[in-house]
């Protein structure tokens, strides 16, 4: 079941100039939702956007009814969501798309820039099913860094800085943690990222989950226009994924 | 579906719709996509995505670009195919309590024949929208709506093989849409929806490239409005077919626009990714203008402009 | 002045643009009326109000319909006619210095040709760009631009009568608009200007009743920037012209889509009336863009789409 | 000379629920203004505005460099503008027009509903001058009446009611006032009061200028959207008007 919705905004939270964080109220009682899912936001005020903007769940507190969502600032319809206040309502259509798939015993979370967002509520999940996770953060520095504390206490967090101004100095794929072992790899950011952690999946034999950010019209699948191709033909990314098994995309 | 408002029934040839609001094809995937958000009931038709003979990979991606109060589209047609809809798709929507249209698309006559006749035998679809005017592929469609000689040509075949009801859909990308609607009308099309999209293409200026793979793409949404009203008007005044009109639909206003102009029905088609709810919306918007102006009948002011 | 940026310089047949920004015809009024906003000399060119033979009172008011991003208009070529421009207007603007193009207008071809030959005479004019695509007035224009044979036809008999440079400009409501660039190119016109609106009404849903007094008018504004990239687009592959884009452009980014996509120049229109400075702007938004990526000349961007 | 700049909003006052007067701040020296006047406004942050709104100099305050402007929520643009907040920017093209033509010893100014916005700058510019004036104001009831005590402090003023809620209960043209004797007058408001005055200068034989609300595209003379036919053909309602002597409008 998927829901076109008012939320209320109770935070709006500035963590870099192009980057912040929206805790959302929902009136109701919020549905399931699964990690991996995304909402599509109605952005009011802007008369360049027209359509809705599909945005990763970044974390779910099922006690106070409350979604977050991550959003990085790169464009007219990002900017305007930006200056959204407090006690202002966001119109969503959610939850969509797959979500992942929850496997193994142990796993890694690798996680680029603001594409890391899904991977909150993904280490939440973990923990309560009891799934033991590691989780590597690449980004710019330090500042860009998000949401420390709750990955600290979901998961063991590593990070890799480009500027070395925390933990490694260096791409993600350079990190030690890399060589440990794992049951499967959850990746979301930067597409030559993912297709490098993909890769190294391939190497160790163990699935790789990644999130495609296709361009999308409708969210819900139905105007075709966010296909990526699949080794069984063109999937729609936002029912089929954004979630896929690596192997399974023609470009990975 | 108590509360019918007998006020906005319409009838296209043998299709009685309970009000004039349909969904566009290719917008409203097979229908039950929308059930989470709307009661499909509610609906006076829908019209589900594009059938072609074969399956159809469609484009490559990127296949949208929003533009302007609008987004191009370059899908191309992507569907399974005449025969797995027939097999599959129709038992999932046959149930549907609404009059559940299927565009069919081509790139030969003969396929546009063989769909029609395979979608003739099928108990629970009322009728078929021609679509001889989607931009997006190249043997596809526009070539057929944009040659009054060819349009005649399929319409004429696809009767042939069809007899419930036919509608046939309009390209706006013509020199003279009356014309093109002439042409068809005298080879037996039942209706004509109008308009399909605009053809029109999105560049990236910091990229240096093209926003959709095909460069070029089908435009909709209000920014056609004008053009799809004036459409509408033409051929509402030079044909005596019942129209549905089609183009940027967002709300009961511009569907009263419609109306106004002449269409007998409308399609909703973009903003269903807006607010999947509008086209329901839309249905009693439509009874509050009636009550609003104390109009007795929708087709009181059909075509008063 | 002292400022130029070399890098912007484009050439239509004699005619040298200090940048490859102009205004639309119909929407910069004669130049001095933007005197108040803006250095009118920072512009490749400037395009006039369209003059015809004689005086035109245009179409009755309302003559406009605001619709989503973008509007109607249909003025109808109201103006003093040419002699009217050649003694009074032509004294008034004959020392702006710019490119200062006349947006010719007729009914027929004799009218047409009787303004071109008294433009001709003009010495500060070193351009005329021929209307044959309005869609607002009964005999005027669009009539000649969506027929090839016409079209041929009066550019023929113009470039007969008028020796400097012939832009002509083209009407997207067509169905293929090559076809008639390809005419019109085969008659010697210099260069080609396009859109020019598209055909398109607006409707009063409350009152039910048409927004311009003639029903029909000429759709403006971002809305129809997709298709006039997709129409430059299609002409620049197929003819050899430099291209004149127009059509919703807003801003710098617009710009130069248009010339990624193979205008030599653009021309500014309804965007004058929301930001009066906005053509000057987009002459330092052009410098920029090729700051930022390193572009020695704006020719090495030219059509590379 | 016309500009192109933002103004600063410095008051947002509610007359009734439709109706509101902007003051806004220029930060620089005003240019001159006459009475009569209009600005077009950029009205932001709503997705089907595309064009600029007219609207009439309700007031200037010269020492203050300030205007107000007097607007009545009508559509998507007025309704847009009414949320405006104090301390927000607005872009105007100002001043626009011809303004009034200052004629006569004795003049009288009669204004209905909020036509009657560019009435108070009149008043201010007359009393300047020393020309006597009387303003009559038609509205509604006695909640639509704004701007009571400037009119008062400039001018006699008298007042008919819709509902006899304030003043004459009627129409402006049952009013006595209208019976005595005056240079010229002034009316502003809806088209067939203007109408209706305008014929009634004409028996008393003297100039009934009037304010015509033509739709607009740019407003400064360029686009020939707004014409209106005078006896010497169509003249633009934004350059040649928007006050005009009413012997000289066809539909007069
Ligand atoms: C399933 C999914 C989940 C996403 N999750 C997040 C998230 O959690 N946080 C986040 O910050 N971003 C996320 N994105 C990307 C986000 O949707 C885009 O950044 C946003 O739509 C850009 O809108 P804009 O108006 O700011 O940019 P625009 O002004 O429209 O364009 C700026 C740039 O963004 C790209 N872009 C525009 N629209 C989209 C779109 N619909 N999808 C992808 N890219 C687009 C354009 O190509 C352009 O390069 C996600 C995208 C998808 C598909
Ligand atoms: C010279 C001039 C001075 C004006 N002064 C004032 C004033 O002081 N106070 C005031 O409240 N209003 C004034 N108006 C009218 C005001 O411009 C319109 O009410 C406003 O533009 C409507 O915008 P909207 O978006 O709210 O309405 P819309 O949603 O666009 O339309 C609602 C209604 O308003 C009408 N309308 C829309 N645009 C215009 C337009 N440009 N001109 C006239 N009518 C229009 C439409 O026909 C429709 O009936 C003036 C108009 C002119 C031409
Ligand atoms: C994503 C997308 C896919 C479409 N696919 C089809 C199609 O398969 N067949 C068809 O006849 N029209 C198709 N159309 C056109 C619509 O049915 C409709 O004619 C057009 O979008 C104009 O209406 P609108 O402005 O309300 O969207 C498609 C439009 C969109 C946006
Ligand atoms: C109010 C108005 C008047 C116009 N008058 C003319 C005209 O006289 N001659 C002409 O060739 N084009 C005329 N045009 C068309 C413009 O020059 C231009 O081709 C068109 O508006 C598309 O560009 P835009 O979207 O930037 O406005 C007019 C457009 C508008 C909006
Ligand atoms: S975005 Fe519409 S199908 Fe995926
Ligand atoms: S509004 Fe453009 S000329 Fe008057």
């Amino acid at each position: 079941m998927r829901y076109c919705k008012d939320f209320i905004v109770v935070e709006n939270e500035t963590i870099t100039s192009t980057l912040f964080i929206l805790k959302l109220q929902y009136p109701e009682t919020l549905p399931e939702i699964k990690a991996g899912q995304f909402v599509e936001i109605l952005v009011e005020g802007n008369k360049d956007v027209f359509l809705r903007r599909p945005i990763s769940i970044h974390d779910v507190d099922i006690e106070r009814n409350q979604i977050s969502l991550l959003v990085q600032i790169v464009g007219k319809g990002t900017d305007q969501l930006s200056n959204i206040k407090i006690g202002d309502t966001l119109n969503l259509i959610f939850p969509l798309g797959n979500g992942f798939t929850i496997v193994g015993k142990r796993v890694l979370l690798v996680g680029g820039g603001c594409g890391a967002a899904p991977l909150l509520y993904l280490a939440r999940v973990l923990k309560q099913r009891q799934i033991k996770s590691d989780i590597l953060i690449g980004c710019k520095d330090v500042n860009h860094l998000f949401s420390k504390k709750e990955y600290e206490s979901l998961s063991n967090l590593h990070i890799a800085t480009e500027d070395g101004s925390c933990g490694l100095k260096g791409l993600v794929t350079s990190h030690k943690i890399m060589e440990e072992d794992f049951d499967a790899i959850y990746c979301c950011g930067p597409t030559p990222m993912m297709k490098a952690i993909s890769k190294h999946a391939k190497q160790k034999n163990i699935p790789c989950y990644v999130s495609l950010e296709h361009k999308m019209a409708c969210g819900f699948g139905v105007c075709l226009c966010c296909v990526v191709e699949t080794n069984i033909g063109n999937k729609r990314t936002c029912v089929t994924g954004p979630i896929f098994l690596s192997s399974d995309l023609k470009d990975f | 579906m108590n509360n019918i408002d007998k006020r906005l029934e319409v009838t296209i040839k043998d299709m009685v719709l309970r009000n004039p609001v349909m969904t566009a094809s290719g917008t409203f995937g097979y229908g039950y996509d929308y059930e989470d958000f709307m009661n499909l009931e509610s609906l006076g038709g829908i019209v589900v995505k594009a059938t072609t003979g074969a399956n159809r990979e469609g484009n490559a991606y990127p296949r949208m670009a929003e533009t302007s109060s609008g987004m191009l589209n370059a899908v191309g047609l992507q569907n399974k195919g005449v025969d797995y809809f027939c097999n599959t798709l129709y038992n999932k929507i046959k149930d549907i309590n609404t009059n559940m249209i299927v565009n069919v698309s081509g790139s030969s006559i003969e396929e546009y024949v063989e769909v029609a006749e395979k979608i003739n035998e099928l108990k629970n679809i009322p009728g078929i929208e021609l679509n001889i005017s989607c931009p997006n592929v190249k043997q596809g469609g526009m070539a057929f709506g944009t040659d009054p000689k060819m349009a005649a040509e399929v319409v004429k075949a696809v009767r042939r093989a069809y007899n419930k009801t036919l509608i046939v859909k309009l390209s706006p990308n013509v020199t003279s849409i009356v014309e093109i609607a002439k042409a068809v009308e005298g080879e037996g099309a039942d209706s004509l929806s109008l308009i399909n999209t605009l053809f029109g293409m999105a560049v990236d200026a910091e990229k240096r490239q093209p926003l959709l793979s095909t460069v070029t793409g089908g435009l909709s949404g209000p920014a056609v409005k004008p053009v799809a009203l004036r459409c509408v008007w033409q051929v509402a005044k030079q044909t005596k077919l019942p129209l549905i009109g089609i183009g940027g639909i967002m709300n009961a206003t511009d569907a009263i626009e419609f109306i106004l102009v002449g269409a007998t029905a409308i399609e909703v088609g973009t903003a269903n990714f807006i607010n999947p709810a509008i086209s329901q919306e839309i249905v009693y918007g439509i009874s509050e203008y009636l009550d609003r102006h104390n109009i007795k009948n929708i087709s009181d002011i059909r075509g008063i402009i």
